[in-house]
């Protein structure tokens, strides 16, 4: 079974290879995609009962240079990752034939290969055993969103991949710095939980190698300021801007983030270090910004670009806070937002595809016409408001216990506050599309199935996360076991109902 | 930006004058016979070169056989120029608005008391560069030295009666016979290698002879070797420099 | 004493003709006057090597007639004379080549001053 | 004692060297050159090097030069 | 096999002694001749460097002489590896100049294939010694072949091919000075009997100078900025098949050749490395400032050359810093340079020689016309940027841990802009190449490039990639056994 993590990680770039070698076949290509899709959900899902018996899976590790060794590993951190992102290709496989089909799109292979490479770095950073590994995934996923980034070709997509390129090739070179000399303060790099670098070097160093840390993490975080790629790049087929902020790139980056927080350096070291209030302040900061901003957007896929950076500030949050169930939280929301952010921009690409219609004032009337679609935007944006009920919910409740067991109290407040900012900004969306005046005659009609199921499957889904949280998948579980490994749980005030 | 780097290129100048003037002191008194360049490595060519080597001139000595290879190299290096100067100007066709031939050879003086002394001096001249090769032994001279008078030699002849007509392909011959002397020179050195001794090594050659004496002969074919080359391709230099070969 | 300051003024002396070349190099703007001192360049070098070898109440390193066992002390060291002549030969050749390039700038641009070649270059 | 000699040819070699880097015409330009190369010769005879001023006199002056002025020829001998 | 250190040298010598005789019954045979000296250097350097892995340092005496009376050649892992990339690109150089010189006549193919043949000799004369005086006959071999090839380009080119031609007389004039101190020192011209003798004289500040001399000389025919000024315009208007073997091996052979008196005489013989730091600083600019000169290049070939006097930076750097990881990732470099280098260079010389365009705009569509081809280019441009897997990522890993383990920060982070610059220019090309519209007119012939070119290309960017992933091997097996104890 240890080659598990490895085949899981192989199979979208075998995929990958099958895309291009079956380019002038589209059924074929798709159903390859598709087909890769299915078999990756199923070894990441295999695997998943010996992570919940907390075992590891791991692969043998593979020596690049000495002290440099490929070595993937499954723990449960990794497994919520993993889980989300092979999950979710399925659906985004399905979107895509969809969605490429009906707007006519060239360089369809292409797309297909680069999103299958991504896909397989997503699985790979997820399962990385060390840093080593987690920068090699890393930068191939940098590489291989280009071409997604700038697939339509005109002057708008260059410019925004250029401006992607420019953040995560300068933030690459941060961590690779930053990877080296941690490889070089503690040799093999391998995380672990509560962190390997504590008492190997002077404070100030540390200090300095976690702010490059966090530039080379942050700028796929898209933590302020180092958000600015993230609404250029909107300018990408909806389902790679699906790709890029609910599946695999920025989620990679808050994935990173917590693995450094949690694996390299150890919350209590980050304590030590005084760097945790600086991060959640950083954090709480742009979860408001971002929120303000979104306000200000009239671009719908740009208004759920601020949206994303807002809530993704909400994983580093966490991971800052460093409590236990800070830590829950942060690491459901991965999975939670992934669910329902991937939902509203599988809406904003149908709405897109059936109308050509990107700004929110000219939805009115829409939600009419495409209930379906509408619906499921809706409870996505209930969701992300951290509605009762909702995936959102039970993320940001253990956020706020997790704030209060730091003695941040503050952060509760900011949390509430954006909670509200998320309701300023989605809720005209729905208003405009089921309430707004509409010229048009009334009439139902709903884009092609294969874009509507899955945005539907994904919004019943973040509903049954939010009710049953460990349905299907065991996320909730799979976070508390990963956040136990990180904080001793001994102390469970809150949770024991003491004091 | 190329002024700038030209303003620039002072300075590594008088960085090198500063360094060469500042290390002159340290450097060994001139004619010290104790210096090191003097006591290591040195004394055994001088004590042992003509025993080992039956050669009485040491340099001859160093030249054509403890350090051979270097030699071999160095005839390589003038044939690579040879090579060199006729692909730079081997393309070259002339152009219309060029001189002619007549004006590229001005020299060609044609007068008959010229023509008549160099008739003189000319079997004369080659005959002494043939005693220089042979007696680089013993004497000062070898093939280079050699090579270079045999070399004037031809040149002269060219200088003094123009080149012949007809010799368009004379370059590609004289790149052949330049290569011919490198490889009596390489081959020289195969036969010991084909004889289980290590190139150049000449106490493998197949020949009658024992110590010194063998050793001798092997670099007496060296130096032959070394002259054809260093005649042909001077030759062809300044065949190739006058004329350009047209092609 | 004196053959210590007389030893330094030699040495000198050869970085001089050193330096005297590096200029033409650098300096002077016309291409044949380039190739001349990259010549007495090399030139230097090869005196500076052979003053190496000099010794004093020496002969040239060329046994004599009927001195059986050659001293060291009583030969002026043939090393570097060897050496020397590999880089006469060097010159001579590099000389060569750079004549020949020197002819097709000529063929082509019609100049061989250096400023003039720039700016037909351009 | 021959170091004052010496000394006193390796001066004539500077001398030479910058006037040939000097003087405007490049065909005397050149036979200063060969002066050049001349002086060096005897300067080698007298440090006892005799190979390398046989070698020097023979490549040196006579065919170096040459080339040179078979360059010159085919180029122009204008003033700089 | 005892001979196998000589034949290293001895089979293209010989072969380009015979090619003018082959050249005789047509540039075919000529072409053939190549083949044969390159196939055999590299078949030789191979039997040498496993023969030198197995534990012993192979000692050739030329002529039977020991050292240091008479010449030594020596192969240890260091020399053999070099030997082997460089009769390897060899090889592929000589495949990649068939279609060149299919319009040639005889006479000038056989020209060209004996210089070609001899430059090999050349370089690899200079690997394979072990003797100070043979290493400057060896690189005037290389020299003046590389003159002759390089300026058969045109021109322009024979103009850049004289600057540099007097450049590399004064950096050998350099050279040959440095090793005169060196031997007024010690009175020996052997390597391994310098470092031996060394000692005796360190504290003199001759050997300073000798030591600065000879570093100057390398490092201007290693190209290291501001030495570097021969090197653009050369490089720029240098013919097809030539400039992807000379761009790949001959800085790299100069820069080897410094490495290896550096550290196998000074180093050995002396002891103090500190002197280095100066060599440091200038690799420091040269990498900086080498990127930012490729940035402003409208010519893809220019740009190319500027990228490697940034690239040589790397190696120098890696040799200054002198730390077993930094002289890992500095021979790993020149290794996966030379690669990466031949192949970009192969590739814009084939695009040059289809379609005859060399700007970056020129560029535009070419993914679509010539894919095989550029894909080889933006594998081994992704290598260039050092990204993982590539090879170029792991030499730049090795020069940024040394670099920090030593504590020298600034170097770090002059090769961490270097490589965001690189990016930038190679992007810039890339995103042409796939993404804009082409521009060439469409009379032109637009398929791919003829085998013998194409191939070569490809294995080299099979090679960055092998070398990449392998890199492990390369590194154990071959680059570490050749360290300095």
């Amino acid at each position: 079974m240890s080659g598990g993590p490895l085949a899981a990680v192989l199979v979208s770039l075998v995929a990958a290879v099958a895309i291009f070698v079956f380019r002038n076949h589209p059924n074929l290509r798709e159903a390859v995609t598709l087909a890769a899709a299915v078999i990756k959900f199923a070894i990441v899902f295999s695997l998943l009962p010996t992570v919940l018996d907390g075992g590891v899976v791991e692969s043998q590790p593979l020596e690049l240079v000495p002290g440099w060794a490929l070595h993937l590993r499954a723990d449960a951190f990794g497994m919520v990752f993993a889980l989300l992102a092979s999950s979710l290709w399925i659906l985004t496989s399905v979107y895509s034939i969809g969605y490429m089909r009906s707007g006519g799109y060239t360089h369809q292979t292409g797309y297909y290969a680069s999103f299958a490479i991504c896909v397989s770095s997503a699985i790979g950073i997820a399962f990385a055993a060390n840093l080593a590994t987690f920068f090699i995934f890393y930068e191939i996923l940098t590489i291989a969103t280009y071409p997604l980034v700038i697939h339509r070709r005109n002057e708008e997509a260059i410019a925004g991949g250029r401006k992607y390129l420019a953040y995560t090739l300068i933030a690459g070179q941060a961590l690779l710095v930053a990877v080296v000399w941690s490889a070089s303060l503690a040799p093999g790099a391998t995380f672990q939980p509560g962190g390997f670098l504590s008492g190997s070097a002077s404070s100030g160093t540390l200090q300095a190698l976690f702010v490059l840390f966090i530039i080379g993490i942050g700028a796929k975080a898209a933590i302020m300021p180092l958000h600015g790629w993230l609404p250029a790049a909107m300018v990408a087929p909806t389902p790679v801007s699906a790709l890029l902020h609910a599946v695999a790139v920025v989620k990679a980056g808050v994935f990173g983030c917590v693995r450094i927080v949690g694996f390299v350096f150890g919350v209590d070291l980050i304590r030590e270090l005084g760097l945790a209030n600086i991060l959640a302040f950083a954090a709480g900061t742009t979860i408001l910004i971002a929120s303000i901003r979104a306000l200000g957007e009239d671009h719908l896929k740009r208004r759920l670009a601020y949206s994303t950076v807002s809530q993704l500030s909400y994983i580093v949050l966490g991971a800052a806070l460093g409590s236990l169930h800070a830590l829950v939280g942060a690491i459901f929301h991965i999975a939670a937002h992934g669910f329902m952010k991937i939902t509203l921009f599988f809406c904003a690409g149908s709405i897109y595809t059936k109308t050509h219609k990107e700004y929110i004032a000219d939805l009115r009337g829409l939600g009419r016409e495409m209930p379906v679609t509408f619906g499921a935007f809706t409870l996505g944006a209930l969701g992300l408001a951290g509605m009762p009920l909702f995936a959102g919910f039970i993320s940001k409740w253990n956020l706020g216990l997790g704030a209060l067991e730091a003695d941040h109290t503050i952060y509760v407040g900011v949390l509430v506050l954006s909670g509200l900012l998320n309701f300023a900004y989605f809720f005209p969306i729905v208003y405009t599309g089921f309430f707004g005046k509409s010229d048009a005659p009334f009439r139902f009609k709903e884009a092609s199935v294969l874009l509507w199921l899955p945005l539907a499957v994904t919004a019943v889904i973040s509903i049954l996360l939010g009710i049953f949280p460990d349905i299907g998948l065991h996320f909730y579980e799979l976070a508390w076991q990963a956040a136990e490994s990180l904080v001793a749980p001994a102390p469970l005030m809150l949770a024991g109902g003491g004091e | 930006m190329q002024q700038l780097l030209q303003r620039i290129a002072w300075l590594p100048f008088v960085a090198a004058a500063a360094i060469l003037f500042y290390a002159a002191r340290d450097l060994p008194t001139m004619a010290d016979p104790n210096a090191p360049a003097s006591t290591h490595v040195s004394p055994r060519y001088i004590e042992s070169a003509l025993e080992e080597t039956g050669a009485s001139n040491m340099v001859t000595a160093v030249l054509a056989d403890y350090r051979a290879y270097d030699t071999l190299g160095e005839t390589v290096v003038i044939l690579t120029a040879g090579l060199a100067c006729l692909l730079v100007l081997g393309a070259f066709t002339p152009a219309r608005s060029g001189p002619t031939e007549k004006e590229a050879m001005p020299y060609e003086f044609g007068s008959d008391i010229v023509d008549a002394t160099s008739r003189l001096l000319i079997p004369f001249i080659i005959l002494f560069a043939l005693y220089v090769v042979v007696h680089g032994h013993t004497s000062p001279g070898g093939g280079f030295q050699g090579g270079a008078i045999c070399a004037a030699a031809i040149i002269l002849v060219r200088l003094v009666r123009g080149r012949a007509p007809g010799l368009k392909l004379l370059p590609t011959y004289t790149v052949a016979i330049g290569s011919i002397g490198v490889l009596v020179y390489t081959g020289t050195g195969l036969v010991s290698l084909f004889f289980e001794k290590n190139f150049l090594d000449y106490s493998g050659l197949p020949l009658p002879f024992h110590g010194g004496h063998l050793r001798e002969m092997g670099s007496l074919s060296v130096e032959t070797g070394v002259f054809i080359t260093v005649t042909a391709v001077m030759v062809l230099i300044f065949d190739v420099l006058t004329m350009g070969s047209e092609e | 004493m004196e053959a210590e300051t007389l030893s330094v003024v030699n040495y000198w002396l050869a970085a001089s003709l050193f330096l005297i070349g590096l200029y033409g190099i650098l300096a002077r703007p016309h291409l044949v006057r380039k190739l001349m001192a990259m010549n007495i360049l090399q030139v230097a070098v090869i005196v500076f090597f052979i003053i190496l070898g000099y010794k004093s109440d020496a002969t040239p390193p060329i046994v004599r007639q009927g001195d059986e066992t050659p001293i060291a002390r009583n030969y002026i060291n043939p090393l570097p004379h060897t050496l020397m002549l590999t880089a006469i030969v060097v010159s001579v050749s590099t000389t060569g080549v750079a004549l020949a390039l020197l002819i097709r700038i000529h063929r082509r641009f019609g100049t061989l001053d250096e400023s003039e070649l720039i700016e037909k270059l351009k | 004692m021959i170091a004052p000699i010496v000394t006193l040819f390796l001066m004539m070699m500077v001398l030479c060297a910058i006037a040939a880097l000097q003087v405007s015409d490049l065909l005397g330009a050149v036979v200063i050159f060969g002066a050049f190369s001349f002086f060096s010769a005897i300067f080698f005879t007298l440090l006892g090097a005799l190979d390398v001023a046989f070698t020097e006199a023979a490549i040196g002056a006579a065919i170096t030069t040459v080339f040179f002025v078979s360059a010159i020829y085919r180029t122009h001998r204008k003033v700089t | 096999m005892e001979h196998t250190p000589i034949l290293i040298v001895l089979v293209p010598l010989t072969s380009a002694l015979l090619i003018p005789f082959l050249a005789m019954g047509g540039g075919r045979f000529a072409r053939a001749g190549l083949l044969f000296a390159t196939a055999g250097s590299l078949l030789s350097s191979i039997l040498a460097l496993r023969a030198s892995l197995e534990g012993e340092v192979l000692s050739y005496h030329v002529g039977g002489w020991p050292p240091p009376w008479g010449i030594e050649i020596v192969i240890d892992p260091l020399s053999g590896v070099m030997a082997t990339l460089v009769s390897f690109l060899a090889v592929l150089a000589a495949f990649y100049s068939g279609p060149y010189l299919s319009g040639w006549t005889a006479r000038r193919t056989g020209t060209f294939c004996s210089l070609f043949a001899l430059l090999v000799t050349g370089l690899q004369g200079i690997v394979v010694t072990g003797d100070l005086f043979n290493l400057y006959v060896f690189l005037e071999i290389s020299s003046i072949s590389a003159y002759a090839l390089l300026s058969s380009g045109g021109s322009k080119s024979v103009v850049a091919v004289f600057r540099y031609l007097l450049i590399g007389t004064v950096a050998a004039s350099f050279y040959l000075i440095g090793v005169g101190y060196l031997y007024a020192m010690t009175g020996t011209l052997n390597m391994a009997d310098m470092a031996a003798r060394l000692p005796e004289t360190s504290d003199s500040p001759v050997i300073v100078v000798a030591v600065s001399f000879i570093v100057i000389g390398l490092a201007i025919k290693a190209a290291l900025f501001p030495l570097h000024g021969w090197l653009p315009d050369t490089y720029t208007y240098a013919p097809g098949p030539v400039i992807g073997f000379v761009a790949a091996v001959m800085t790299k052979v100069s820069a080897y050749a410094l490495y290896r008196i550096l550290f196998y005489v000074f180093v050995a013989g002396t002891g103090p490395r500190e002197p280095l730091l100066l060599l440091g600083w200038a690799s420091v600019i040269a990498v900086v400032a080498g990127s930012l000169m490729a940035l402003a290049q409208k010519d893809v070939q220019r740009m190319l050359a500027y990228s490697s006097i940034g690239q040589m930076g790397y190696i120098m750097l890696g040799i200054a810093i002198g730390t077993p990881l930094a002289l890992t990732g500095a021979l790993l470099h020149v290794v996966n340079h030379a690669v990466m280098k031949g192949c970009l260079f192969m590739v814009v010389n084939g695009v040059q020689w289809r379609l005859g365009v060399f700007r970056v705009r020129d560029f535009a569509g070419m993914g679509r016309r010539l894919p095989l081809t550029m894909a080889a280019f933006t594998v081994a441009a992704l290598s260039m940027i050092g990204l993982p897997p590539t090879a170029g990522f792991f030499s730049k890993y090795y020069l940024a841990l040394a670099a920090l383990e030593s504590g020298y920060i600034p170097f770090l982070a002059a090769l961490i802009l270097s490589s965001l610059l690189g990016a930038v220019y190679f992007f810039r090309v890339l995103e042409k190449v796939y993404l804009s519209p082409e521009n060439v007119e469409k009379t032109r012939d637009t398929s791919e490039l003829p085998l013998p070119m194409l191939a070569p290309i490809l294995t080299l960017a099979v090679l960055v990639l092998l070398l990449g992933v392998f890199n492990q091997t390369v590194v154990t097996e071959l680059i570490q056994p050749g360290l300095p104890s």
